[in-house]
């Protein structure tokens, strides 16, 4: 990405982000804190980023902290269809709670259901949280965390006379 | 005659805060049922009209991302291409590229140019099996076992190739494991050409066919607008009339050295998406022609990974074009940092996302996969149509269950 | 850009109906046929082909490459003892030796093993079509993994796929020269 | 043989003739063979143009033609499960119903001149045509008694597309007897072996009837009431064993009594052959009108192998408009034609 583009996008959304480029994957990674979060993704969305592609979560017990990520890509715009948008930030781990954007990019909505269910993220805001992939007894173990092994956690589910593996 | 299908609430909410009237009848067309596949697709259902669609996935759920966090780099191949069972290549060389970005190599250009050949092969196998479903759920079991039986040419070819029917493997961070056997080329010739007079047999019985016509056209409307904000991929994007295509937007493994144009349809129905798959299959012919045409030769390996084999392994490289796997393959620790790579698979983007804290497995691995990004069509797009067209539509969007589920 | 034709009049119907029906009829007179008549007739498969493979057992060295590499950790190191000779030479070997076992259950024939084998010590064959009947069968013992299991069909008849212009497949007759 | 028929007491012989044209000819033992034969050929056209090659193995010299015999054996070993929630009686019994009315039609189409000394061949395109339309009912009843949610639309979707297709097939049949002006069937076909055979006096009331037998018999391209892929097998559902046999068996036999209603209305019966007396008269032209019933029946067995499935909204739209309209030309085009003839 040219770097006048890489400045014009980080004076766009304010001093607050901070901006990073990794020229290998054309990824532009911008760590906001929470209270930014929203109206830094409506001026990404109004920028050009018009969907979102993959909604995650990076656990990172020892710091106690876990960061969601929404990677963002455009569409519409074909000057800056090439690049992948990162967009960070960092949740406590004791209560992860983050403001949902699917009223910004309603692609995010089952992304963003999927993450809940395997890492226990709670989005405000968004309209439906059920299990989407995981049955409901695996409800609250956030089995993607790192916390959760998977052999150990094996027996728990027989106890609790989950589905015999 | 088509009558005017009322226009859909787009937004969640709306369609959440639905009321249910009395004499709606909720349908549980289940995981065991013809026209489902691995998933349950929840219908309320009033009289011949569909009210609200609920999909229930996560049957075939195998949990790629939480299996890979603690093999080494090298095991994630063969399961990455697991859920994506009909579309192997494109999945194993978005994680492989997502590797070698971490890893700071690059392939050599042959190789390059043998996975864009295996790649389109995967793409042209990958819409043959979408039209034999759309074929099956439409009731047509002769454009099933046509289209099923058309992909045996190209298995064949890829299987002289690698050793395999399907789940091939084939690519390697730094290259490829095999070398191209001498007659491929006129193989895969013949195979083309097959394929192209078999493409007139497939217009008289299926796209002219005035009731596969009567059953599909205005059936599933999405508007390029409505595409972009629902986020759909692949062909059901491009038939709504969006120019998005990864292999031009972000060109990876050689494909800029290719000209091929990117097909799209402006009505985005069930129709244009059929249309939309065939326009494709011609555009991958053309490129794996070009491919063909100017493949350079050299190694299929990069030159620093040559240099560590051993002579033994040298000389079954030279002798069989097999490439043996070195130690540095399998303890692959790539350093401390993210990489992102994003592949056109034949249903659409294919997003791996790679985190490494410099240890000998991956620390998050994130797959988002074509199907699981066109669910949407279920709930936003399949409201207000008739019963008979769920599977229309279903079949129209070439939706993947174990693809979806990962 | 490739444009879409809009449903132009009833005619194309017919002209539909007509075309669909007599490409139906063609096939119908003369078929294609691409199906196998399976345990009669067997496919002879590329040389490259990822079949059950043995394993060496002089030239394996014992370096559990194979087993750190197995996506699904089919293959697993065992101790063997060795046989030691009668009178105790200078150097008596070692009293044991790894080699590894698979479990052809788990085994997902991606043949990583056999490409990270330093020594080429795995040596593939193109029997794919084995089953057995007891669930243990499935995991051979070490003597039972020295030898290539032969394909229960060696008799019917072999035809070798042939990518073909017209048919797709064409299976022409393996004449087999011994 | 023929001595052997005048050793029978002459009053029994009426009745000896109606057993063997209601048991043996083309009554109940034609019918099984039949259905060996037609579901065989489906399956086997279909495969043909389906790059495979269909039921093989059960006798491979054959090639596969005794496939209905090892389904009807497996059927007969399944186990017959009742829903708890279905209604019993109608649930048990109506697939008998469902056989039998659907054998009836086949007792009133003459097939050979001497059908009048056996039947009263009055009014036997009357009769043929109203048995064949009790057989939808007994269907919708069938899918109601269930208990089922795929067997009850499948049921309200058999409703549906039997008004809407039933009114065309009357029109063609009256544009039939407006052609051939009697009701009595072996009038009609001496009709026709003066004149030329009816589907060249009136193609469009025979293009009309074929698409009414389609949509009866469920066909492919309009086999909307049991679309595997939206309602599994629509009123069958919850059937299994014998029973699924029979109900599965039932179509088939729909399709003979109609294509055998066909092939002497429209293709002209015995016309060719024609003679006296209980062989001559019965027997050889019983045979051609047979091979004719055959043909059309191979014809509408063989869209399976290149339609896919109607819809049900746009089947009911395209029956209460074009095929109505096809329906009122064949009548106007029958009572012109019935001038010149």
């Amino acid at each position: 990405m040219s770097s006048e583009q890489l400045e014009k996008l980080s004076g766009l959304l304010g001093g607050t982000a901070k901006v990073a480029y990794n020229e290998r994957s054309n990824l532009i990674r911008i760590e906001v804190e929470r209270g930014e979060l929203r109206n830094v993704a409506v001026q990404l969305r109004d920028y050009g980023f018009d969907h979102c592609s993959s909604v995650t979560v990076v656990d990172y017990p020892k710091e106690d902290l876990m960061e969601v990520v929404w990677h963002l890509s455009s569409y519409s715009r074909s000057e800056v269809s090439r690049y992948t948008i990162g967009l960070v930030t960092s949740v406590s781990r004791s209560k992860p709670e983050v403001a949902s954007l699917t009223d910004v990019w309603e692609s995010a909505l089952f992304l963003e259901r999927e993450t809940h269910e395997m890492f226990g993220v709670n989005f405000v805001g968004h309209p439906d949280l059920r299990p989407l992939l995981l049955p409901e007894e695996l409800m609250g173990t956030w089995p993607l965390r790192k916390d959760y092994q998977l052999k150990k956690k094996r027996e728990d589910v027989f106890k609790k006379g989950g589905a015999s593996l | 005659m088509t009558q005017e299908i009322k226009t859909i609430p787009f937004t969640y909410e709306a369609l959440s805060q639905l009321k249910m009237s009395e004499g709606v009848l909720e349908l549980q067309i289940g995981p065991a049922h013809a026209g489902s596949g691995h998933m349950r697709i929840v219908a309320w259902v009033e009289g011949d009209t569909v009210v609200k669609v609920d999909p229930d996935i996560g049957f075939v759920h195998r949990g790629v991302e939480k299996l890979s966090e603690d093999r080494i780099y090298i095991k994630a191949i063969p399961m990455v291409e697991r859920p994506s069972l009909v579309d192997t290549v494109n999945a194993n060389l978005g994680y492989v590229m997502a590797l070698e970005r971490l890893l700071g190599i690059e392939p050599p250009p042959r190789a390059q140019y043998i996975r864009v050949i295996t790649a389109e092969i995967s793409r042209i196998m990958s819409h043959l099996y979408g039209i034999a479903i759309y074929g099956i759920f439409m009731g047509s079991s002769t454009v099933f076992m046509w289209a099923m039986a058309d992909r045996e040419p190209f298995i064949d070819l890829l299987q002289e190739l690698t050793g395999a029917r399907i789940t091939y493997s084939h690519i390697i961070p730094g290259g490829v494991r095999w070398d191209l056997p001498k007659d491929f080329a006129e193989n895969a010739e013949i195979a083309l050409k097959y394929l192209e007079n078999r493409t007139k047999d497939y217009e008289k019985v299926w796209i002219n066919n005035p009731v596969v016509v009567a059953r599909s056209m205005g059936v599933g409307k999405l508007s390029a607008e409505g595409a972009i904000r629902l986020g759909v991929v692949g062909p059901n994007l491009r038939a709504s009339g969006v120019k998005y295509d990864i292999r031009k937007e972000e060109p990876y493994a050689a494909y800029e050295e290719f000209d091929f144009e990117v097909p799209t349809f402006k009505e985005g129905d069930s129709y244009s998406r059929l249309l939309q798959r065939v326009e494709e299959i011609k555009q991958s012919i053309h490129i794996i022609r070009q491919a063909l045409k100017r493949l350079p030769d050299g190694k299929i390996i990069y030159e620093d990974y040559y240099k560590r084999m051993s002579p033994l392994m040298k000389k079954i490289y030279d002798e069989k074009g097999r490439v043996k796997f070195t130690l540095m393959l399998t303890s692959l620790s790539p350093p401390k940092g993210e990489a992102v790579s994003r592949v056109e698979g034949g249903r659409g983007e294919m997003f791996y996302y790679l985190v490494s804290d410099g240890g000998k497995a991956p620390y998050r691995f994130r797959v988002v996969t074509p199907s699981f990004r066109n669910l949407p069509f279920f709930t936003h797009v399949m409201p207000g149509h008739k019963l008979a067209d769920i599977p229309v539509i279903y079949g129209s969007i070439d939706y993947f269950p174990p693809e979806a589920d990962r | 850009m490739a444009e879409k034709s809009q449903k132009k009049s009833p005619l194309s119907d017919v002209k539909g109906h007509i075309g669909a029906l007599s490409t139906g009829f063609k096939y119908l007179i003369d078929p294609h046929r691409i199906t196998l008549d399976y345990p009669a007739e067997v496919m002879e498969l590329p040389s490259n082909y990822r079949g059950f493979f043995r394993l060496i057992d002089e030239k394996c060295i014992g370096c559990s490459l194979c087993e750190i590499v197995c996506p699904s950790n089919a293959i697993v190191m065992t101790q063997l003892p060795v046989a030691q000779p009668a009178q105790d030479a200078t150097r008596p070997p070692p009293k044991f030796k790894k080699r590894p076992l698979v479990d052809w259950g788990m085994c997902i024939f991606c043949y990583f093993c056999v490409d990270v084998c330093p020594t080429e010590a795995f040596e593939p064959s193109q029997v794919h079509d084995i089953s057995y009947f007891k669930e243990s069968d499935y995991r051979p013992t070490f003597d039972a993994f020295l030898k290539l299991p032969e394909s229960p069909f060696k008799g019917s008849k072999k035809v070798v796929p042939k990518v073909d212009e017209k048919k797709g497949i064409r299976y022409e007759e393996k004449v087999n020269k011994n | 043989m023929m001595d052997f028929l005048n050793l029978i007491p002459v009053t029994w012989l009426p009745l000896l003739e109606s057993v063997f044209y209601a048991l043996v000819f083309p009554g109940f033992i034609a019918i099984l063979l039949l259905a060996f034969f037609i579901i065989w050929f489906e399956r086997k056209a279909a495969a043909r143009v389906q790059m495979r090659y269909g039921p093989l193995w059960v006798s491979k010299r054959t090639g596969g033609i005794a496939q209905l015999l090892a389904d009807m054996i497996r059927f007969s070993f399944q186990e017959f499960i009742v829903p708890e929630g279905a209604d019993l009686i109608p649930f048990v019994f109506l697939p008998g119903f469902l056989l039998a009315f659907s054998v009836l039609p086949t007792l009133f189409i003459p097939i050979g001149p001497y059908y009048s000394h056996i039947f009263p061949a009055g009014y036997t395109l009357l009769l043929s045509v109203a048995f064949t339309l009790v057989i939808p009912v007994y269907l919708v009843v069938l899918g109601w008694a269930a208990d089922n949610k795929f067997s009850f639309i499948g049921a309200l979707r058999e409703a549906y597309l039997l008004i809407s297709y039933e009114v065309p097939f009357i029109l063609a049949i009256a544009s039939a007897f407006l052609l051939y002006g009697t009701l009595n069937l072996v009038e009609v076909v001496t009709i026709q072996e003066r004149s030329l055979p009816g589907i060249i006096l009136n193609p469009v009331a025979a293009l009309v009837f074929l698409i009414a037998v389609i949509r009866a018999t469920g066909r492919v391209p309009y086999d909307i009431v049991e679309a595997d892929s939206e309602l599994v097998f629509g009123p069958y559902v919850e059937y299994s064993s014998l029973m699924f046999g029979f109900v599965m068996g039932v179509p088939y036999i729909e399709l003979y009594s109609y294509s055998l209603l066909f092939s002497v209305l429209f293709l002209g019966g015995w016309a060719p052959i024609t003679g006296v007396g209980f062989l001559g008269g019965l027997i050889i032209p019983g045979i051609v009108t047979f091979v004719k019933a055959v043909i059309v029946m191979c014809a509408l067995v063989f869209l399976r192998g290149v339609y896919p499935r109607y819809k049900l909204d746009k089947a009911v739209r395209a029956g209460w408009s074009w095929v109505f309209y096809l329906a009122l030309i064949a009548l106007l085009l029958s009572a012109f034609m019935s001038r010149v003839l």
